[in-house]
């Protein structure tokens, strides 16, 4: 067990620094209706998000865990993944909605206790994408239900996802420059 | 005043009122609405009196005893001696009685058409009479009559409900063994007459000096098989889960709630007034007999989803942690410290004071709901607490005080025997230490065991969706069967609440047994409600606790329901389950939440599994159309004790029978052979 | 004195022929000498005691026992034509064989107590005890039911014997109670004879088997 | 002087256990190579759980609306009868160590209930699960504390601290067996590592966190908090049973405050071996945890007997 714990502690530290001014990283799209700048506020220091696979060809996914590796680590920013839509704050839904996850997704989006944001990630989730109009497809979340910003790309490279979270919750700027 | 109440002649009015009940609800069999009232009356008021000249006999704490007329035998004298040990036994049945009659008032309503309700109410009172006068009996004869009335009386209520099957055979079962008990209970009387010349149990304390070691050895092995098939130990429980549940809801709270208590409470009068100075290895037997009842109980009650089955074994569990107090009562005092021993028989006493109470509590609430759902099934409940929101509270109440969470009664009996159980690990040495530290480890054991159990039945049966059609029309129990449940609820709280005072006054009565005379006492009562062992070795405030909790509740509801909370909104949305339509089918039974434990101790319950796989067609046995899964468990005693004694009995049964030849000549040469052979005997 | 012997004498001969004869004719006749017997100790006890209510019940077993009850099964016999249906288990000698075993059991020391109560008439007693033992023999061997009615007469009238000898001057009542079972007896014993006959066709009790289940 | 003891001794464990998760899961994200979240971020998380709305389910009954109050209250009652920074306050009310075994079998009963309340298949399991673990863990926590209560001479919890249990050197290796073994009841009662994975998204696995899948809002607050509490209460017990060195055993000022250094200080050291385990052990498959259980008991029998 120790040779472990030794291999640990000689690893070097690679978690990227996050900047906030670098432009080209922040991709977002703000659709729907405004978030209070108040519920922002509530969740810049904690943020649950509840991950649907609404569909998705799994690319949006290896995307989504990388950011939990060390790499990224989305936890230094209070954000984390839970298991049920009740904890969730913010609902990240991928994958052009297939017909049979339609009624599913929108239970989920019931269960998701208020004040919540809805994040379409990836271009299959935002319209379909190359999946458009197909007959197993009911089109992008938004056909499904209400969304509130959408990251484009197929799929969005982790450091876009990243940094759009802190642009939704307008904590890049605040948000300590972690660069250590 | 109190000289008045505690006489013989308010005895005896006490027993006239139970027989003037048994005899007028029997006139009045024809009516049954009228057969009810009377007997409900005179069962109220014969309990009503029971509970005075209880409380009368203890507070003045003069031991009272007489005789009641001339016996027609010489051997029977109708001698009754009522001190303070009969006097709290009196009170307990008094006091279960009186709600078990309120409760009855209302339940007995459904059997109007079915059943002749005058019977019913003639061996209610038959019962209960017999149960008084089995703890006031000192004369053996007249004790075993007593006995005889109290198990016939409640074989008729067990086999009350005759309609179905398997009850007239449980009450067989149950018939057969009390009279297997009282045998082995005979056979010790006739020990003891043959040492000490008299069936007075007075006499025969006094005498008890002439009676040899080796007899007093066989005598305490008979009574403790006798006394023991009475109170459902281990190897001789099988009868009672069978019986009780077989009763209405009312005789089966009265018969686990007090009536295996008459075993106890014989035990007790015999192991530790009457032959004395007993050997060590008495304890030793008693505490390994309850460790194993206690923790055999919980396991057995763990596999079952009959809720009046599951109660039942829980009778047996608790009767297990009483004789845990008994067992290391036993022990202390043939060790010679006195002290100890009045503390843990202190610790039996309000065990079987709490017992009484949160088991008929949990019985007749367990009674209302069957009376809604016409089975004991628990598989068919769930979702009860909306239909029957009082009923399920109580029984919240209930099962909480029987698996010893603290505010409520339980607890604080439990927490006595524990430091029973602990001053034994401390103050003994060698053998009889392993036998305390393995007697408070199954103590142990079972408060876990009693606790995943009680959630199991609360759960199953009352929360999440109704598994069956039938609950929808399930209504809220009538007044008199709530008014009887919350009595006892807000009775086990308020001995819980005041524990401390109820413990030293169990102490006094403690002291009246002629070996506790001069004992010190360990426990005390400083502040008033901190009950303390030992000159602060352990103490505990029921009061405090309570108090404690409640401002702790209200604290945090307020901080969080105005302070930070005032604006947030409650939505009412569906059970969350991963997106699927939720059916009732998915939600947890009995069964599968016990099943987790039952595997765990497998070896020793045996559990079996069977899988039926019925296909489309049966060549290609490819496509399942159906897949059922029967749970069983095996009851080892009956497999590997009752069945190979019942077959040898049979085969014995085979062979006396051809002495049945049928031809006369043979029956009379039996005659002739027999008279020679007395003739030859007797000269 | 021993005149009582003589006639205790004639008891244990009718019994010993009882076991031996084949004919139901000889059987009532036989219990008719027995009765007479006893009937002559209980007047010989009444000389002996002057006791009047024993004179009575002498006159009234004399009646009953020596004229009813032989006119009964005579009457009886020519009714349903019995006259061979004495049937035995074992053969003659084995049961003179028994006979002697039982007799010397009667008298052997072992039952000294019971047979000494009144030391004078010990041999009496032993007499009388042993007739009992026989007559029981007797209802025990016989297959007809009518021979086994006449064992328990006897073995009645062997207990009454063995009650005078022993002193035991019971009250007129037990006297008159004897009588009065006797009478309802044979009442009885007819009707079930009756009743054996018209079921099973014959008196042998062996029939009877078959009412086992 | 006391009162303020006192209201310190009442509101320490709420204020410090959300500390002792952050400090596990800063640890933990550290052995992982990652920076991971503030040692402060559960305050953070409970502060926005509390002011979210809420969704409950229709099937829903009071007890599952009451639970998380109850529950939590027992964490504060039983937080406030264990010896946690101060010896001296002896609180024999409620400070016998039966009592807060059983208290905390209250928390575990409603939690159980509230789990099978809204009548999903994870929630139910979840309880089925919780309670075969408790039931099995009691009887080796009864016996650790009783060994430690049989060392010291009174089952007095305060009593206990304030005489040192490692200073009599004879019951050095009963005292040692009995906190092995209560260190394996302890990761068992608060659902660490081997019995059960706190953070696992994979709702079959579940223990603890299959109850509280249904709850959302300030009641999820309430129940996160209450776990929170209760590792608290056994780190608190393990540490100040065994190790009271620091302990206040006087209500001045100093005193008290080196009894709270000291009170962190170990926390700390243990929050650090509950984070090492995690990280280098897998877990149990279910039906093995009643061995280590057992483990567990039979370590504390042992114990138990080498005391005299």
């Amino acid at each position: 067990m120790f040779d472990i714990f030794f291999k640990i502690l000689k690893t070097p530290k690679n978690t990227i620094p996050i900047l906030g001014n670098d432009p080209d990283q922040a991709d977002i799209v703000a659709v729907g209706e405004k978030i209070e700048a108040k519920v922002k506020r509530l969740f810049r220091g904690s943020l649950a998000v509840r991950q649907i696979d609404a569909g998705s060809d799994n690319a949006c996914e290896q995307e989504l865990v990388a950011l939990s590796n060390s790499f990224y680590d989305i936890e230094r920013f209070g954000i984390h993944f839970v298991a049920s839509p009740r904890h969730a704050d913010m609902l990240l839904v991928t994958g052009p909605v297939a017909r049979n996850m339609g009624e599913a997704l929108r239970r989920a989006y019931e269960a998701t206790p208020e004040p919540k944001i809805v994040v379409a990630v990836g271009d299959d989730a935002i319209d379909g994408g190359i999946f458009k109009d197909s007959y197993a497809v009911l089109g992008g979340v938004n056909s499904v239900i209400p969304v509130h910003y959408q990251i484009p790309g197929d799929p969005p490279t982790p450091k876009t996802i990243l940094v759009s979270l802190l642009k939704i919750l307008e904590a890049v700027d605040t948000a300590p420059v972690t660069s250590y | 005043m109190l000289e008045i109440i505690a006489s013989p002649i308010s005895f005896f009015i006490l027993l006239e009122l139970f027989l003037i009940g048994a005899a007028g609800s029997l006139v009045l069999r024809k009516n049954d609405a009228s057969a009810n009232v009377w007997s409900s009356f005179f069962a109220i008021a014969g309990s009503l009196w029971g509970l005075l000249f209880a409380s009368a006999i203890l507070i003045s704490g003069q031991a009272l005893s007489f005789v009641a007329g001339t016996s027609p035998f010489p051997l029977l004298s109708l001698a009754m001696h009522i001190d303070m040990l009969s006097a709290l036994f009196i009170f307990i049945i008094s006091l279960i009685a009186l709600f078990c009659s309120i409760y009855g008032i209302g339940y007995v309503k459904h059997f109007y058409k079915k059943y002749n309700i005058g019977t019913l109410g003639f061996f209610y009172h038959l019962f209960i009479a017999g149960m008084v006068l089995v703890v006031t009996a000192s004369n053996g004869i007249f004790f075993l009559i007593a006995w005889e009335i109290m198990s016939v009386a409640s074989y008729f209520l067990v086999v009350y409900d005759r309609n179905d099957e398997n009850n007239v055979k449980a009450g067989f079962l149950y018939l057969v063994m009390t009279h297997v008990g009282t045998a082995f209970i005979i056979a010790a009387f006739l020990l003891l007459y043959k040492y000490t010349g008299s069936f007075d149990f007075e006499v025969i304390k006094s005498a008890v000096t002439f009676i040899p070691s080796s007899i007093k050895n066989t005598i305490f092995v008979l009574s403790m098989v006798g006394f023991g098939v009475k109170a459902g130990i281990i190897p001789f429980h099988i009868w009672l889960p069978a019986a009780h549940p077989a009763a209405p809801s009312h005789i089966s709270a009265l018969m686990s709630g007090v009536m295996i208590k008459t075993g106890v409470f014989m035990m007790m009068r015999l192991f530790l007034d009457i032959l004395q100075p007993a050997p060590v290895w008495w304890g030793l037997v008693v505490l390994f007999v309850g460790a194993t009842s206690s923790l055999l109980g919980v396991l057995y009650a763990l596999t079952e989803h009959d809720i009046k089955r599951l109660l039942a074994y829980h009778s047996i569990e608790n009767i297990g942690i009483i004789l845990l107090g008994l067992g290391s009562a036993l022990t202390f005092s043939s060790l010679g410290m006195l002290p100890l021993a009045l503390l843990s028989l202190v610790a039996a006493l309000f065990h079987t004071v709490n017992h009484a109470i949160f088991k008929s509590l949990l019985f007749l609430s367990a009674g209302s709901v069957i009376n809604q759902m016409h089975t004991r099934n628990m598989e068919e409940y769930g979702g009860l607490i909306k239909y029957m929101p009082h009923t399920a509270f109580f029984f919240l109440i209930g099962s909480m005080a029987i698996s010893a969470l603290p505010p409520f009664n339980g607890f604080f009996s439990e927490w006595l025997t524990f430091q029973s159980l602990f001053q034994g690990i401390i103050a003994l040495d060698s053998s009889a230490r392993w036998v305390f530290i393995l007697a408070a480890g199954a103590l142990a054991f079972t408060g876990g065991l009693a606790l995943t159990c009680f959630v199991k039945a609360f759960g199953a049966t009352f929360l999440a969706r109704p598994r069956s059609a039938e609950v929808s029309h399930a209504k809220e129990s009538s007044f008199p069967l709530l008014a009887a449940m919350g009595a006892l609820a807000a009775l086990s709280l308020l001995f819980g609440l005041f524990s401390g005072p109820v413990t030293l006054f169990l102490e006094t009565i403690g002291k009246s047994f002629s070996i506790f005379q001069s004992a010190p006492s360990l426990l005390s009562l400083p502040r008033g409600h901190v009950l303390t062992v030992g000159s602060g070795f352990a103490s505990v405030s029921g009061l405090a606790f309570l108090v404690l909790f409640t401002v702790a509740i209200f604290i945090v509801v307020w901080i969080i329901r105005s302070a930070i909370n005032k604006k947030q909104k409650i939505k009412i949305g569906a059970t969350w389950d991963c997106g699927t339509d939720l059916t009732s089918r998915m939600e947890i039974t009995a069964t599968g939440f016990a099943r987790s434990i039952v595997l765990i101790f497998k070896g020793v319950l045996k559990p079996s599994i069977q899988h039926e796989i019925e296909y489309h067609d049966a060549e290609t046995r490819y496509m399942p159309k159906s897949r059922t899964v029967i749970l069983g468990v095996r009851d080892v005693h009956q497999a590997y004790f009752y069945r190979p004694l019942h077959k040898v009995v049979a085969t014995l049964a085979e062979q006396t029978k051809n002495i049945q030849s049928g031809n006369i000549n043979t029956y009379i040469s039996y005659i002739f052979i027999a008279l020679l052979i007395v003739l030859f005997a007797t000269l | 004195m021993l005149t009582l012997q003589f006639f205790l004498g004639v008891v244990f001969g009718t019994i010993i022929f009882l076991h031996l004869t084949k004919k139901n004719f000889g059987v009532a006749l036989a219990y008719a000498l027995q009765s007479l017997a006893i009937t002559a100790i209980l007047l010989g006890s009444f000389f002996e005691t002057g006791n009047i209510s024993l004179l009575f019940i002498a006159l009234l077993v004399f009646i009953v026992k020596v004229i009813l009850a032989p006119l009964f099964f005579i009457k009886l016999i020519q009714k349903h034509r019995l006259l061979f249906s004495v049937s035995t288990y074992l053969n003659i000698p084995l049961t003179l064989i028994i006979i002697a075993i039982l007799s010397f059991v009667a008298n052997s020391h072992k039952l000294a107590p019971l047979t000494g109560i009144i030391p004078a008439n010990h041999t009496l007693l032993s007499l009388a005890l042993s007739s009992m033992f026989l007559s029981l023999f007797l209802i025990i061997n016989r297959k007809g039911a009518l021979s086994q009615i006449m064992g328990i007469l006897s073995f009645e009238n062997s207990i009454v014997a063995f009650t005078i000898f022993a002193g035991l001057e019971q009250s007129p009542a037990l006297q008159l109670g004897i009588i009065f079972n006797i009478f309802i007896w044979l009442i009885i014993a007819t009707v079930f004879m009756s009743m054996i006959y018209k079921h099973f066709g014959s008196l042998d009790i062996t029939s009877m088997k078959h009412l086992k289940d | 002087m006391i009162i303020l003891i006192w209201t310190i001794q009442l509101i320490l464990t709420p204020v410090v256990s959300p500390l002792c998760i952050g400090i596990i899961k800063k640890v933990k994200a550290r052995l992982q190579n990652r920076r991971g979240a503030s040692i402060f971020q559960p305050y953070k998380d409970l502060w926005k759980l509390l002011h979210k709305d809420e969704v409950i389910s229709s099937n829903a009954s009071w007890i599952f609306y009451y639970a998380p109050f109850i529950i939590f209250a027992v964490t504060i009652v039983v937080g406030a009868s264990i010896p946690l920074f101060a010896a001296f306050l002896n609180n024999t009310l409620t400070g016998d160590m039966l009592v807060i075994v059983y208290a905390l079998a209250i928390g575990a009963f409603f939690l159980a209930l509230a789990g099978m309340d809204t009548g999903g298949a994870f929630g139910g399991f979840g309880s089925s699960r919780e309670m075969t673990l408790s039931a099995l863990a009691e009887g080796g926590l009864i016996f650790s504390l009783l060994t430690v209560a049989l060392i010291s001479g009174s089952t007095n919890l305060f009593a206990i601290s304030s005489s040192g249990v490692f200073a009599q050197d004879q019951h050095f290796l009963s005292a040692l067996l009995a906190l092995c073994g209560f260190f394996i009841v302890l990761l068992a009662e608060t659902g660490r590592f081997p019995y059960d994975n706190p953070d696992t998204h994979l709702e079959l696995t579940m223990i603890h966190e299959a109850i509280i899948l249904e709850y959302s809002g300030k009641r999820l607050a309430l129940m996160e908090w209450a776990s929170a509490n209760k590792l608290l209460i056994f780190i608190a017990l393990g540490v100040n049973l065994f190790f009271p060195l620091g302990l206040a055993d006087n209500g001045g000022v100093d005193a008290i405050l080196i009894g709270m250094a000291a009170f962190m200080v170990k926390i700390f050291i243990c929050c650090l071996i509950i984070a090492l385990i995690e990280s280098s052990m897998a877990k149990f498959r279910f039906f093995r945890l009643p061995d280590l259980l057992l483990v567990s008991f039979i370590l504390n029998v042992v114990a138990l007997s080498l005391i005299q």
